[in-house]
């Protein structure tokens, strides 16, 4: 009983998924495709939370829904076109295009039929095995943070670019309008327990689902918000701060792995009983700079003394270009 | 192999092929922003169908690991995208 | 006996949010809409809220989804307020 | 604590977080970044010669459960030639922003552009690898997009877009084979790899998504705009440096991880897209009206040889004239990898100059600026493949392996394109020739056209000459024994 259940339960939800991805998709309208999308990303929340993957539903409901949802209603307002001609190809490539569409899922579905006979369960054992000696209890945590840790020094790495970019096309988009007092009244009331509830996703990232992404989301709605509401008495953004938050994930990270490739011959070999503690420290560190570099997305370029900041030091580069 | 692996791996494969598609159709930079991550969304799909193991076992906790990563540098991309879109676009205006 | 009353009331908060939904696309102008799906998905999320608790039984996970369901109220007026406000102002309230 | 392969790496990365935290002293760290990351290569080189390959494993995890770095002749070597490039133009870059502010922004980016190609070419995990892929396309567009004017900011979206399909291909296909085989470490896949459908498809996408990323023909459309309007140093990097490496990671999976798993027809398909791409390449750079427009196609051109280096490697059965072929591809690498950083740059230089770089209006660059010219020159000898360059050996090892193995149908097409590259290269030296009114002395800007004219020698000279090394070099490693066997 409860198996046909789910089967149906996993039906429409796999219909779902389809129908909203390919109205996101198709939609010629700006503002539409974004909504659709959101909607979207919520639903693959879900089916992250179906499959047993709670870590990935909290972060697709904060980050891919949710900061990127922001970002893109955000841009959307910016854009000069918001909708798009009909056809900009010619009918030809756009058959080619259909077919070789439909030719790659056919083709994807044969390779999961034919290819996955059963579950290769090798790696995970080994995860299982290891877990004890990671540090963590979260085998997430664990294969992000210890197994794997090098992939995710490189995804700081991903996010520091993108940022640089972002700050070095142009300054951040004005607040349109003075957010009125209800808005205030719920940034004011709502911060400090976003900061809470981050600091308690980074906490029990260790053995929960949770970690350094999904806390580092939340502060950063949080940030969002202070963005959008401009409060009264509050503080400009240091640019130098700034600099150094969106530094500090990855500096932290590269500082301990060659530290501990100094007594321990190898880069992240962590040593042994303050693994706990240095995987802490690192995801500390990178959920401050994933919080800095995601609000600086949002903002869509530098905050206003980042120039300034570089203007002080002219009269010096010049004389060391001269 | 666990019917559900089959099912999502299926509708993975198809929001990838639907992303593909539209990436290649559309022409509005912010609408084949989102077809890449429809896209992409497919391909998570694909790597956590892979790891799921019944309702009763634990899922492979290594591609759930390596999802997260994409994620997050999914939504790095997607900014980034974003913020080339809205410069070109004030270039457009102040040019006429 | 707790079971049924649980299922008593997810089914009565799934009416709400049908309700809320085809409000959404039946009724003529955005204000209209806003009124609909505001009050129909709280109470929607409240009665199921409810039948959670209750098939739950603990007495932390209860205030836990208390407090969610507060925020989700929190933050839903708020969007309503801003998205009526923001279409008084443009006036783009019948699109 | 001597790990140059972890060093070569991390190097350019801290220099990145300290060009980005410590705006007034950038060009300096970068600089420091890109001569220590240079020797860390060198470093991780000589460990190569002594050892023929090199391991790192990650926290200290097995393979498997853990990341791999590994590096063998062919991953050093394009390493070294990619920091010494890289070098000569950080030195180059030192004067070449005008605007002190976008100075600024370029010198973060640009190291962390040089850690993605040192963490691509060092990295021995499927995932990893896709990781760094982003890396590298990320900062690559960032650095792009820095001429911040419409048409770079239309090229690096496009560049973005395209890129960003690349990868999601590239994913799908890590996602398959992880399914299928439950591990993502290459040593481990080259020991297992069997072809089924699963295999084929996986290696189908992730081929596909490279070769978007390589800019192989008929997938090059986005090259041209985005490698032309970028500022110079960048254009140098992008042409010489971030397409070969998708080259190199391309020729690591068919040759060392996938090779049991190929169909037979499958190098003859690749040869044919890279005949292709020499053809259509060198045309379009003999029929274009800008320098750097020309410099770009003729990378278009340049990476259709590699392929057809690839189709004729895999019509081989002999490992050791496996290894043989596959050092003169690596020659032929790293010549135009010198070479086309070393064009770039003097396209850079004659566009700042002469405001412009419209090829027929180039009449009295070789008197106003002679060094330049000559750069231009020698880089054009290794483009075209005159001796003593790097590019005739690999290219006369192409023609007589084409014969060996019975492709013959290769030479015309590597005939016609030296030929072609012989008449864009040409075209321009005759237009910079032409008679002008301004004469200046040899070296102008040395600090722009010394760079220019180490890497051109490089290309021309010092691997000519010195290429007997790189072929013991090549043929004493192997680093993922399990799979030609």
């Amino acid at each position: 009983m409860t198996d046909w259940l789910w089967l149906g339960f996993d039906a429409v939800q796999v219909i779902a998924l389809w129908v909203l991805g390919w109205l996101a998709c198709s939609s010629r309208d700006v503002r539409r495709a974004i909504t659709l999308f959101i909607a979207f990303g919520l639903l693959l929340a879900l089916t992250w939370a179906r499959l047993s993957a709670p870590d990935l539903a909290l972060a697709e409901a904060a980050i891919g829904a949710g900061i990127s949802g922001a970002l893109l209603l955000a841009a959307s307002r910016d854009q000069v076109a918001q909708s798009g001609p009909s056809s900009a190809q010619p009918l030809i490539l756009r058959g080619l295009i259909n077919l070789l569409s439909l030719g790659l899922f056919v083709l994807l579905g044969l390779a999961l039929w034919y290819g996955i006979p059963q579950p290769r369960n090798e790696l995970m054992l080994e995860v299982q095995a290891m877990l004890p000696d990671s540090g963590v209890s979260n085998p997430v945590t664990a294969v992000l943070l210890n197994f794997r840790a090098y992939d995710t020094l490189l995804e700081l790495a991903v996010v520091l670019s993108a940022v640089m970019a972002i700050v070095a096309l142009g300054p951040m988009r004005p607040t349109v309008a003075p957010a009125g007092f209800l808005l205030s009244g719920l940034t004011r009331w709502l911060t400090p327990m976003l900061v809470t509830v981050a600091g308690y996703l980074l906490w029990v990232g260790s053995h929960a689902p949770g970690g350094a992404f999904q806390a580092g989301a939340v502060l950063a709605s949080a940030l969002i918000l202070l963005l959008l509401s401009r409060l009264p008495n509050q503080p400009a953004i240091n640019a130098g701060l700034l600099r150094g938050l969106l530094v500090l994930g990855i500096a932290v990270f590269v500082g301990v792995g060659l530290v501990s490739m100094l007594f321990n011959q190898h880069f992240l070999a962590y040593f042994p009983g303050t693994d706990g503690g240095l995987i802490l420290l690192i995801e500390t560190a990178a959920t401050l700079s994933i919080a800095a570099a995601l609000t600086l997305a949002y903002a869509g370029g530098h905050p206003a003394d980042w120039d300034r900041f570089e203007n002080r030091q002219l009269p010096d580069s010049a004389g060391e270009n001269a | 192999m666990i019917d559900q692996t089959l099912m999502y791996g299926i509708c993975g494969a198809g929001l990838f092929a639907i992303g593909l598609r539209a990436t290649l159709l559309q022409s509005l930079l912010l609408l084949r922003v989102l077809a890449l991550n429809v896209c992409g969304a497919g391909v998570f799909l694909l790597f956590v169908a892979i790891a799921y193991r019944g309702p009763a076992q634990a899922a492979d906790p290594v591609p759930h690991a390596l999802v997260l990563t994409g994620i997050v540098v999914a939504v790095s991309a997607m900014a980034m995208a974003v913020a080339l879109g809205r410069r070109l676009s004030q270039l457009e205006k102040d040019s006429g | 006996m707790v079971e049924l009353l649980a299922l008593i009331s997810v089914f009565c908060g799934l009416f709400f949010f049908l309700s809320g939904s085809v409000g959404l696309l039946r009724l003529p102008d955005l204000f209209c809409r806003l009124h609909a799906l505001a009050k129909a998905d709280n109470v929607g999320l409240a009665l199921i809220a409810l039948g959670v608790m209750l098939i739950d039984g603990s007495l932390v996970n209860a205030l836990k989804i208390t407090l969610v369901w507060l925020l989700v109220m929190a933050a839903s007026s708020v969007s309503s307020h801003l998205i009526a406000r923001n279409a008084l102002r443009g006036g783009s309230a019948h699109d | 604590m001597a790990d140059p392969i972890v060093w070569s790496i991390m190097l350019p990365l801290l220099a990145s977080l300290l060009a980005l935290a410590w705006p007034r002293r950038a060009a300096a760290v970068a600089l420091g970044g890109a001569i220590l990351g240079l020797l860390a290569s060198i470093a991780l080189l000589v460990e190569i010669g002594q050892q023929a390959t090199v391991t790192h494993h990650l926290g200290g995890w097995q393979p498997g459960l853990g990341i791999a770095l590994r590096a063998d002749a062919f991953s050093a070597l394009l390493l070294v030639m990619a920091m010494l490039v890289v070098t000569a133009t950080t030195f180059y870059a030192g004067s070449y922003f005008s605007d002190r502010m976008q100075a600024q922004r370029f010198w973060p980016l640009w190291m962390m552009l040089v850690a993605a190609i040192a963490a691509l070419l060092l990295s021995g995990d499927l995932f990893n690898l896709y990781v760094t892929l982003e890396l590298l396309g990320l900062s690559a567009v960032a650095l792009a997009a820095l001429g911040n004017s419409r048409a770079s900011l239309e090229a690096a979206i496009r560049y973005l877009t395209v890129g960003l399909l690349g990868s999601m291909a590239f994913l799908a296909g890590v996602a398959l084979i992880y399914g299928g085989y439950g591990v993502l470490d290459l040593s481990q896949l080259a020991q297992q790899a069997k072809p089924e459908i699963l295999t084929l498809t996986a290696l189908g996408l992730m081929t596909s998504g490279l070769l978007i990323k390589a800019a192989l023909f008929p997938m090059h459309f986005w090259l041209p705009a985005a490698h032309s309007s970028a500022p110079a140093p960048v254009s140098a990097a992008l042409s010489a440096l971030v397409v070969k490496v998708s080259v190199y990671l391309l020729v690591r999976l068919w040759l060392d991880v996938f090779e049991p798993a190929l169909p037979a027809t499958a190098g003859l398909l690749l040869g044919a897209l890279g005949s292709a791409a020499v053809l259509w390449g060198s045309w379009q750079a003999y029929r274009t009206q800008r320098l750097k427009l020309l410099a770009a196609y003729s990378t278009v051109a340049q990476v259709g040889y590699l392929f057809l280096f690839l189709a004729v490697i895999l019509g081989m059965t002999d490992p050791a004239l496996r290894q043989q072929a596959l050092a003169a591809l690596l020659v032929l690498a790293l010549t135009h990898g010198f070479a086309k950083s070393a064009l770039f740059l003097c396209a850079g230089v004659v566009l700042h100059r002469a405001g412009h770089d419209r090829i027929p209006d180039l009449g009295g660059t070789a008197r106003a600026l002679p060094m330049t010219t000559f750069v231009i020159a020698l880089s054009c000898v290794a483009l075209i493949g005159l001796p003593p360059s790097g590019t005739f050996l690999a290219k006369w090892h192409l023609i007589s392996d084409s014969i060996t193995t019975g492709q013959w149908w290769w030479i015309p097409v590597i005939m016609a394109g030296s030929l072609l590259a012989a008449a864009y290269s040409f075209r321009v030296l005759g237009h910079a020739f032409a008679p002008g009114d301004n004469s200046g002395p040899m070296v102008h800007w040395a600090r722009e056209e010394l760079p220019a004219l180490t890497l051109a020698l490089l290309a021309t000279v010092v691997l000519g000459l010195g290429a007997a090394g790189i072929w013991d070099l090549v043929a004493a490693s192997d680093l993922y024994p399990g799979a030609a066997s």
